[in-house]
């Protein structure tokens, strides 16, 4: 007997401890039943939705990989046409595969075109729905299976790429970068965005379990060390104006956070590991400076 | 005559897209479907549309999967096409079809690159044959216009729930001027009920789409689109009926023929040189020459037994492509009519020529050309199954 | 399930619920109530939505979603939660 | 059926004024269809256009190979595009010069020359020839009435530009019929 009253149902097929399913959660808890959610193809379409079950109860669309924003213009304009948009809220809940890499043609014509609805992006930094692959959303010297370490390589060359920037470059009246790790700061502002009118858009560090390689029980403390580290700064961006920075109370070198994670275990062995750890500690160092955080 | 008016073929089409009351229409411009587009957003700017909304997408892929969106939402949808445009397509016209959500698209048919080509034959609808959606063709501006709200009729069937593809031959059709009665919107609004779809993306009846199905029931839903396929057969010719009854004029349902039920030989061919080919049958009847017509207005569904009922007697079939498939050396009609022939009874000789691509001209003397092979395979019989009817051998 | 497939595939909200994905734990989350402060913080953790209030404020586990993850029991500020080999 | 190839420059009208031949036919109560050829043409390059006329609906989708008329809108392409190419014997070609068709005087079709960049510089104030040729044709071959060609440019063509370009149309038929 299902006992719970959440609008992300049980009985999905989300690893024990998976991230995708607590960003889910959060986003419906937030925004309640009166939404219709767009999602690409990866994980979370994959393992919420196996014919004939769905673990959504709001409605819900999948189409494919790399046309989610274009599948939730099309929905907003359909409601505005037929006189239903009313508080109807849309959102689209992409991975970091489908948001940065190959969807972005299409969330930037969404974003340009102004539709009403929000986008947010679930990122867990590779693609792990096909068994964690590189993406660019996979932070610098992080191993994937595509960005293996060798004697020639130490994982992945370059830094993410910075996604809410891009995002901002596009006159969205609020971007917002946060984590599954702070439930209710992750809740407050994809409200907020949704409630928002204009494309929105809300950047969501996720810790996956199995694709850097931790104990499920880990996943909001790896999120929570992200942000501590000042590797995932938190804040919100209306109209372009930064209005919110989560200041960090016990900042955390970068190594506590490296250490947690078999995708950089690698640089705690190879000769200039330590090097490339403190070019990692300069970017934690950066943003905490940039952002005052 | 009083109803005719002197427009371009893109207007026709664009106008009969407006009296088909499309919620949503998302397209990006791409030659020769632009004075389409541009017409629609003039009809959208200038509130012809009721409420209609027109997206101006950043890409080909975009249109269609805003298309999905807004047909999932329960808009009636429309967009048009072409080429490389819906080439780019592709994976999304599986995904539309899967879904079963009957998008109604015009294709104005053009050459696929490389060599860039802006101008007509049908590679780019062929290629998307097997993507699951109804393809009509249209020999002139007026059909393809009313073929506009039959599609809409057709694929919005509950039975069938398929998009649907109206071709018509760019800048040959698209972009001549010539009497045309412009769709009447009372007789629409008659001949087209509302679209009703049974499930929709809406709040209060949640209901979620575009599940994943495991090895255990995929091969089910592709039988599923295939009889709705089937169920399309019959409704393309009840439609085209009931298209004839309210605004009496008719095209043929699945096929048609001209000059048909005596022919000899029989050319198969579709689209705008449909029209060529008539005028040039008229002139070999009066020189008392057996030939005759059939027209392929459904591509898909495949009109298999209709074909087969319609070629029986002749004494050779000779399919025209517009259309090859590299390493076959044929075009598509020619493949599919062998292939409707075989397991029959019937053993007749078909004889394929390609020709027109890439907007190559086809005058009259060119279908005469292959009418007068034709005879001559009757008698000593079929050496070259298929080729190109107007390859400039001084070329190569 | 409906025995007919659905043109389209268009599947029931909330369906998911028939697939009790209690069966994939090994360890299992156990309340020592005694300690708990009712901050619902493993509730709102749960990425299975399996950890539900009660009448009187405390939280219980539905075990029959529960995959034993642990996230409650690590995120849990009064080590309310002790994770136990499950024997089955 | 009669067929009649434009040429012009892109630019020039040469779309439009076959566009407008097939209004004014179908005006007269006869069939029609204009098209371009379809082309890549930028302003500036030769371009053709043809339309079709007859008693009943036209159906053949072919370019025009043999034309019974010829309009050719700029003298110049005479030099570089064969305009009298495939013409019947008893074509009629129309070009817009001052004087000149010596070019075209080894060909059995007919000429007839009009000054159309001087009608449209005197009537319109602008050098826009296709309707001024619309009007010649009309003069030059009887096969569209005046009314009809002035009916389908005053519509095409709305307020003090339209009655230019209709007055430049009369001016033309007026030249070409004392003509012929």
């Amino acid at each position: 007997m299902n006992k719970t009253t959440e609008l992300f149902a049980p009985g999905h097929r989300g690893c024990a401890g998976c991230c995708d399913a607590l960003a889910a959660k959060f986003m419906l808890k937030a925004v309640g039943e009166n939404c219709i959610v767009v999602t690409p193809t990866g994980c979370l379409e994959v393992f919420s939705t196996p014919f004939p079950e769905s673990a959504w109860n709001v409605p819900w669309i999948h189409s494919l990989f790399e046309n989610t924003a274009a599948v939730a213009s099309g929905i907003e304009a359909a409601l505005k046409a037929l006189g239903r948009k009313n508080d109807t809220k849309i959102m689209a809940i992409g991975g970091d595969g489908a948001t940065i890499d190959i969807g972005i043609r299409g969330l930037s014509g969404a974003f340009e075109r102004g539709h009403d609805f929000t986008y947010v992006c679930v990122d867990n930094e590779a693609y792990m729905n096909t068994g964690v692959q590189r993406s660019g959303g996979t932070p610098f010297a992080a191993t994937t299976t595509t960005t293996p370490a060798g004697k020639a390589s130490f994982g992945n060359l370059r830094p993410k790429k910075n996604m809410p920037q891009i995002m901002l470059a596009h006159g969205s009246p609020y971007v917002a970068t946060t984590s599954i790790a702070y439930p209710k700061d992750m809740m407050r502002k994809v409200k907020k965005a949704t409630e928002i009118t204009g494309p929105t858009y809300v950047h969501v560090h996720a810790p996956c379990t199995t694709g850097w390689g931790f104990d499920g029980s880990k996943t909001i403390e790896l999120g929570r060390l992200a942000v501590q580290t000042a590797l995932w700064p938190m804040m919100e961006i209306e109209n372009g104006d930064i209005t919110g920075v989560h200041k960090i109370r016990n900042k955390r070198p970068v190594e506590e956070y490296l250490k947690a994670q078999k995708r950089f275990k690698h640089l705690f062995s190879i000769p200039d590991g330590a090097e490339i750890i403190k070019k990692i500690q300069e970017l934690a160092d950066w943003n905490a400076d940039q952002y005052d955080l | 005559m009083s109803k005719l008016t002197v427009v371009e073929g893109s207007y026709a089409v664009a106008h009969a897209a407006k009296v088909c009351r499309p919620d949503v229409i998302p397209a990006y411009p791409i030659t020769p479907q632009t004075h389409i587009v541009e017409e629609l957003s003039q009809f959208a700017a200038n509130g012809e549309i009721g409420a209609c909304e027109y997206i101006t997408v950043e890409s080909e892929f975009s249109a269609i999967s805003a298309l999905i969106g807004a047909s999932a939402a329960g808009a009636r949808t429309y967009s048009a096409t072409t080429s490389q445009g819906l080439a780019l397509m592709h994976e999304v016209l599986f995904n539309a079809s899967g879904m079963r959500l009957p998008l109604v698209m015009t294709v104005a048919n053009r050459a696929m690159s490389a060599p860039l080509s802006i101008w007509n034959d049908h590679q780019d609808s062929i290629a998307q044959r097997d993507t699951g959606w109804i393809q009509l063709y249209a020999e002139d501006p007026q059909e393809a216009a009313d073929m506009t709200p039959q599609v809409y009729k057709i694929c919005e069937d509950s039975k069938i729930m398929l998009p649907a593809m109206a071709c018509f031959d760019g800048f040959i059709l698209t972009h001549v001027y010539e009497p045309v009665v412009l769709l009447e919107q009372d007789l629409t609004d008659e001949f087209l009920p509302p679209f009703a779809p049974e499930h929709i993306l809406d709040p209060s009846n949640p209901k979620t789409f575009g599940a994943f199905a495991d090895p255990s029931i995929y091969s089910e839903f592709r039988y599923m689109q295939e009889l709705g396929m089937s169920a399309a057969l019959k409704k393309i010719e009840t439609v085209a009926d009931e298209f004839n009854e309210i605004y009496g004029r008719y095209y043929g349902g699945l096929i048609d023929g001209y000059y048909l039920d005596d022919a000899e030989i029989v050319l198969v061919a579709m689209g705008s040189v449909i029209g060529t080919i008539k005028d040039v049958l008229d002139e070999l009847r009066a020189e008392g020459k057996k030939v005759g017509l059939l027209k392929i207005r459904s591509f898909r569904p495949f009109p298999t037994d209709a074909i087969r009922n319609a070629v029986k007697n002749a004494a050779i079939i000779v399919p025209l492509d517009k259309s090859i498939s590299i390493g076959k050396y044929e075009g598509a009609l020619c493949t599919e009519i062998k292939a409707s022939l075989y397991n029959t009874k019937i053993d007749i000789p078909v004889l394929g020529y390609m020709f027109g691509h890439g907007g190559r001209d086809i005058p009259p003397e060119r279908i005469k050309k292959i009418v007068s092979e034709a005879e001559k395979a009757i008698v000593n019989g079929i050496t070259i199954e298929s080729s190109y009817a107007d390859l400039r051998e001084e070329l190569l | 399930m409906s025995s007919k497939l659905c043109i389209g595939g268009i599947v029931e909200p909330g369906s998911t619920v028939i697939n009790k994905t209690g069966s994939w734990r090994t360890f299992k989350p156990i309340y020592h109530h005694e300690k708990c402060i009712k901050c619902g913080i493993c509730e709102l953790s749960c990425p299975e939505s399996c950890i539900i209030k009660t009448e009187d404020g405390y939280y219980e586990i539905d075990y029959d979603y529960c995959k034993g993850c642990g996230i409650c029991s690590n995120e849990c500020p009064r080590e309310t939660i002790e994770m136990v080999l499950e024997e089955k | 059926m009669k067929e009649i190839r434009i040429h012009g420059r892109g630019g020039q009208g040469s779309v439009t004024a076959a566009e407008l031949l097939a209004v004014a036919a179908f005006e007269d109560g006869k069939y029609s269809q204009a098209f371009p050829s379809f082309g890549v043409e930028r302003r500036g390059a030769p371009v053709v256009a043809f339309t079709r006329i007859d008693d009943k609906p036209i159906r053949i989708r072919s370019q025009v190979y043999e034309p019974d008329y010829v309009v050719v809108q700029d003298a110049t392409l005479i030099d570089v595009i064969d305009v009298a190419g495939g013409i019947k014997k008893d074509g009629l070609i129309i070009i817009n010069t001052e004087t000149d068709t010596e070019k075209l005087k080894n060909i059995s079709a007919k000429v007839m020359a009009v000054d159309a960049t001087k009608i449209a510089m005197d009537v319109i104030g602008r050098p826009i020839v296709n309707t001024v040729l619309l009007g010649a044709f009309a003069g030059a071959t009887g096969e569209i009435r005046l009314e009809s060609i002035k009916k389908a440019v005053g519509e095409r063509f709305s307020g003090k530009i339209g009655e230019k370009n209709v007055a430049a149309v009369d001016a033309a038929y007026k030249a070409m019929e004392a003509h012929a």
